[in-house]
């Protein structure tokens, strides 16, 4: 399997995110902000970092590159798409997922080992998680304060597109300590924390993130054999 | 326009002589200026006035540290220069670490802009050292700083650490660089002058190694990056040569504010740049901008140097061109390339979106010539503003209070005796600013990005693995105690060497190089000078001791707030080579049933410790003994253990004593101890004394035996003091037969002091 | 030269943490009286030559799809004589 | 209740990094005519009851003190009706 890992100027984890997807047995492919084409991928992770210096509004600019113009319509087609921090910040600002997220509530950047559990297992990139499991996986972000207004998050938790919420303590004050979310159909994942950082238990507080990556591969692996049997 | 009227041109120094020029309040001195005159044979130009003043200020000169700094060469032996690649000189100095990986790394002063402006002063610190590594050639890979503040409950300290904090994160989390390492420190000698001393290293392949010369006639000289401001105008100068005083506003330098977008850009087209081989010489800008670029860059090479300045891209096009020459606008470098390559070259730049103007060229005139819309306005010989400042051995004397200060010993002092003095004394010490949880610094920090941090706060070291096939790794570590240093500066940059050598063994690492960051008071007070030079003299004699080469760094004079200098503090970092990381040594406990052990020998040493500061607010006496003899023979132990995977954890002991040393080691995974003192040992001494060459492992059953075995054959004493017990709810520490402290009472006062105070 | 200037500013009712912060701390550093403080972002936009209303019409999409985020933020647009 | 706006702008002659980065993107999104645009602080600083010269004078203290820094930036305070 291809996966398509975005560089935007000032991306950072983008080198993490393509050393998951080989772990995670796929094929990482580099696709660059400027150019309108993802090269063959069946999937794409939008990685963490500070696209732009996210000097104006975390993702706000990213929005606009290129190659987001391709990535918006190969998600709405259904592509397997997750955005990883900055990566869910760009996916708020092209509204393919609802709401926003702001200043971390106590107004400093933090990076911290964090419990999450895992409310939905009906997303492409979840799908290898064990309902309700609690994973720790690393949050670093100084806008992570996920918000939306009531109707937005009446909507999220009556339809189970909340897909990870932060257990223990919120560490940037979002509502309904909300830490991922999905779209309708369950293709677009947004996700605040950074599972890239814990697929080798050498660099990372463990490998509970990997399930997100083993997921997409898994499901698409599932459809291949489908298709060709 | 006015500038072109006002233009003065090398002409016009000839014809007009006698003009009078404002080089006192550039700094220099009437002696520097006369000498200006003699090489120039004429008068200098404005321009010239203003390059020779910031390269020869303090700052970027040397001028009063130069005749000490020299020791550092002069003391390295054949065996030190073994793994030497680059030393002390260039931008960093650079390591063999084997399989054809070279590593570079540097520790650089930014105090006294982090004072005026906290955050963007402690962020162009980050991003100023960084350039510097990116210079050689090499990827920055990660950053640590090492941070010294007045008391933590004094107002201007509540104004400047969290803007430092929230500057070294804003620009290194930015860049994409994990901080892995580095200091807090409080002492009320740096109220009023805050220390930020920011270190990065890098990684190259050794044909990568690059070098900042202009060689080559005819070859380009390119400046790319950020366009020139008006930004520190004189910064360098102002801040280097005169005390900083917070009355003195017309001195106050124009801070500078970064763009770590910008510097991250620059990176990735840098290397890019290098992976293509477009790049003949290279040279980041920083203090002094493109004065110093231009004239390091010409000197160091054939020795020419035609530089057109109104090709400078201006972001204030009414800028002047001494301004120009002066500015310290972040995130530039210079590079010098090959007239066929120009082309390719800026096309990288152009996919960075990077701007790169060909401002100069080459030349074998051995002269510096800059030229403004076709008059010269400089025309120097370049080795004169970059390598042949003005040097000055300064008078330095032993203080007269210096005997008296050794004389006023900790000895007697109250000291705990009965179980639960001892219990409180520990608790005080756990919650003391200087020993506390530092996590409300620490988490500010990206320490995960790039997916290689092995180690990092609060771990000895950190532990950063540079190749994931070999499993190839670097440790780093930052200390400095100064007040030791105070007491006695000689054996203080030795322990701080000590020290750091011993943090990065403890995490399994072979040291092998050291980078240096000397932070002290005026250079024209005896006092200062001589603690200066004695440092100097100890660092040097301590590295060629260990064996290991001082392979670059920075001195930092002037830290202090009127006639008050700061602490001395020869800030060291040492960095090791760690052949495989997965077997590095952390400092926690992670389980129950292991053996503790305590290496090295315990003395009864509390002058300067933190109990005499904490409990008497007392500094007196003379330093812990420095024994490097102790040090590498205990650094043997722990090397070999953590290579024969022997040890389940290990912690040197330094701050604190071993009692600090248990705390931190049981906290890491809420892993409990039990521990007799070992002998009839005063257990005060035992628990508190912060004797060096020591270190706590825990080992398994069936490892004690090799342990015990290592420590034997070299010679390094090694103690059984006790077991890990329990695990998370009931887990404790306990000292049979004086005392038991729950963890959770004792992560209570380790963590809860900073937050209190800083929200 | 002529100048637009584009205030943006967070809706109010979503939680702003800087403001908060900053209401925080004037107390504490001896300022009263406060009782409420929001933090927003204020852009200046300088034009070559005069500022048609085509052009306020352009600033005001800038300001819609650019300078703020109509989900979480309000914006106001203004010519200022420079 | 009063209001109380203070703008907080960093001084002409130093680098505006997100300025910067919003000229950059205003092209790329097809908005042209603007050679300089500058991004800086705004604060509403709401008030029980009127807005006497003390207070004034108290709020050009706080924007001198805590919410700018003379040494990099530059502020305006002015009284807004709400
Ligand atoms: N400013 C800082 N940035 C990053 N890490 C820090 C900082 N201050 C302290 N640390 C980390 O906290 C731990 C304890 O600090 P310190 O007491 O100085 O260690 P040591 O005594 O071993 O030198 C170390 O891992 C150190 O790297
Ligand atoms: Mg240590």
């Amino acid at each position: 399997m291809k996966i398509g890992v975005v560089t935007f100027p000032g991306s950072l984890d983008d080198v993490d995110a393509r050393r998951a997807v080989r772990i995670a047995g796929a094929e990482a492919i580099a696709l660059w902000h400027g150019d309108h084409d993802l090269r063959g991928v069946e999937a794409v992770v939008l990685p963490g970092g500070f696209s732009y210096g996210d000097y104006l509004r975390c993702g706000a600019i990213a929005r606009f590159a290129p190659v987001m113009r391709e990535v918006v319509d190969a998600a709405v087609g259904g592509m397997p798409v997750l955005g990883i921090c900055n990566g869910f910040q760009i996916l708020c600002e092209t509204h393919l997922l609802p709401g926003a997220l702001i200043r971390n509530d106590h107004c400093k950047f933090v990076c911290r080992d964090q419990r999450l559990r895992i409310e939905s297992t009906s997303t492409a990139w979840t799908s290898a998680y064990a309902a309700g499991a609690e994973v720790t996986i690393p949050l670093k972000n100084g806008e992570g304060g996920y918000v939306a207004d009531e109707a937005t998050l009446d909507r999220l938790e009556g339809d189970g597109l909340v897909v990870a919420r932060y257990v223990e303590t919120n560490p940037n004050g979002s509502l309904h300590d909300i830490a991922g979310i999905a779209n309708e159909r369950g293709n677009v994942v947004g996700l605040m924390p950074h599972p890239e950082h814990a697929v080798e238990a050498l660099c990372g507080p463990g490998t509970d993130g990997l399930a997100f990556f083993a997921s997409v591969v898994s499901s698409w692996a599932a459809a291949e054999s489908l298709a060709s049997s | 326009m006015t500038t072109q009227r006002q233009l003065d041109t090398v002409t016009a120094a000839q014809q007009t002589p006698d003009v009078k020029q404002p080089w006192a309040d550039l700094g220099l001195r009437a002696g520097e200026y006369a000498r200006l005159q003699e090489i120039l044979g004429r008068r200098p130009t404005s321009s010239e006035l203003a390059m020779y003043s910031v390269m020869w200020s303090e700052h970027c000169s040397y001028k009063s540290s130069k005749v000490h700094l020299r020791q550092f060469g002069e003391q390295i032996s054949a065996q030190m220069r073994e793994h030497l690649m680059v030393g002390i000189g260039e931008n960093a100095g650079v390591v063999d670490v084997g399989d054809g990986y070279a590593v570079t790394f540097k520790i650089e002063s930014h105090n006294h802009p982090s004072y005026v402006e906290p955050y963007q002063g402690a962020a162009t610190g980050v991003g100023g050292i960084v350039r510097d590594i990116l210079a050689m050639g090499a990827r920055p890979v990660a950053v640590m700083d090492a941070l010294r503040f007045g008391p933590l409950d004094a107002a201007d300290t509540r104004r400047v650490l969290p803007g430092i904090v929230a500057g070294i994160g804003g620009y290194g989390n930015c860049l994409g660089l994990p901080n892995v390492g580095g200091e807090v420190v409080f002492d009320p000698s740096y109220l009023g002058n805050p220390l930020v001393n920011a270190l990065c290293v890098g990684v190259m392949r050794h044909d990568q190694i690059h070098l900042a010369k202009a060689s080559g006639e005819g070859n380009k000289v390119i400046l790319y990056g950020a366009k020139t401001g008006g930004d520190g105008i004189g910064g360098v100068s102002v801040l280097a040569s005169e005390t900083f005083d917070e009355g003195r506003t017309t001195k106050r330098p124009s801070v500078q504010v970064g763009d770590p977008f910008m510097e991250k850009l620059l990176i990735e087209c840098t290397l890019e740049l290098f992976a293509a081989g477009l790049v003949v010489g290279i040279q980041d800008l920083g203090g002094a901008g493109l004065s110093c670029a231009t004239s390091e860059l010409a000197s160091a090479g054939d020795g020419g140097m035609h530089v057109w300045l109104d090709r400078v891209p201006l972001r204030d096009a009414s800028l002047v061109p001494e301004e120009i020459l002066m500015s310290e606008s972040q995130e530039r470098m210079m590079a010098v390339v090959q007239p066929d390559d120009v082309d390719t070259f800026l096309a990288i730049c152009a996919r960075w979106d990077v701007d790169a103007t060909v401002v100069g060229e080459v030349t074998e005139t051995g002269r510096l010539v800059i030229e403004w819309h076709g008059e010269t306005i400089v025309d120097v010989p370049p080795r004169t503003v970059a390598h042949e400042g003005p040097v000055y051995d300064r008078p330095y004397a032993r203080p007269s209070w210096q005997d008296a200060l050794q004389a006023g010993s900790s000895a007697d002092l109250g000291r705990p005796t009965s179980g639960d003095e001892l219990r409180s004394t520990l608790l005080a010490l756990v919650a003391s600013p200087n020993l506390c949880d530092k996590s409300w610094v620490t988490d500010q920090y990206d320490r995960y990005v790039r997916g290689n941090t092995v180690l990092a706060s609060p771990e000895d070291s950190g532990v950063i693995r540079i190749d994931e096939e070999s499993n190839l790794g670097v440790a780093l570590s930052t200390d400095c105690n100064g007040r030791f240093a105070k007491l006695d500066p000689f054996a203080g940059a030795q322990l701080a060497l000590a020290e750091s050598y011993r943090n990065v063994a403890t995490a399994g690492a072979r040291p092998m190089a050291v980078t240096d960051c000397l932070n002290f008071g005026s250079p024209e007070d005896p006092d200062v000078m001589w603690q200066f030079s004695e440092a100097v003299r100890g660092l040097a004699e301590g590295c060629r001791a260990l064996g290991i080469p001082v392979t670059g760094g920075n001195v930092s004079f002037y830290n202090q707030t009127g006639e008050v200098a700061i602490l001395p503090t020869p800030v060291i970092g040492v960095l090791g080579v760690i052949d495989d990381v997965t077997r590095r040594t952390p400092i926690g406990f992670q389980a129950a049933g292991l053996s503790i052990y305590l290496l090295g020998t315990t003395r009864d040493e509390l002058d300067g410790s933190v109990w005499a500061d904490v409990v008497h607010g007392h500094l007196g006496g003379k330093p812990p003994v420095v024994d490097l003899a102790a040090e590498q023979r205990l650094a043997e132990v722990l090397v070999e253990a953590s290579w024969a995977g022997i040890v389940g954890a290990a912690h040197d002991l330094s701050d604190g004593g071993l009692a600090q040393g248990l705390v931190e080691s049981c906290l890491r995974h809420d892993v409990g101890a039990c521990i007799a003192l070992l002998g009839d040992v005063d257990p005060f001494v035992a628990l508190f004394s912060e004797s060096t060459a020591r270190a706590l492992v825990a080992v398994g059953e069936s490892e004690a035996t090799q342990l015990a075995e290592l420590c034997e054959a070299h010679g390094v004493p090694c103690g059984r003091l006790g077991v890990t017990s329990g695990h998370g709810g009931g887990a404790g520490l306990s000292v049979v037969g004086y005392f038991d402290v729950p963890l959770a009472e004792l992560r209570v006062a380790s963590t809860a002091t900073l937050p209190a105070v800083l929200r | 030269m002529a100048r637009v200037v584009v205030d943006v500013m967070l809706k109010p009712e979503i939680l702003d943490p800087q403001g908060k912060a900053v209401l925080g701390a004037l107390p504490r550093l001896g300022f009263g009286g406060v009782v409420d403080v929001r933090q927003g972002k204020r852009f200046e936009l300088e034009f070559e030559g005069d500022i048609t209303e085509e052009r306020l019409a352009e600033v005001r999409k800038a300001a819609e799809t650019l300078l703020s985020n109509p989900v979480i933020e309000d914006y106001t647009v203004r010519v200022e004589q420079a």
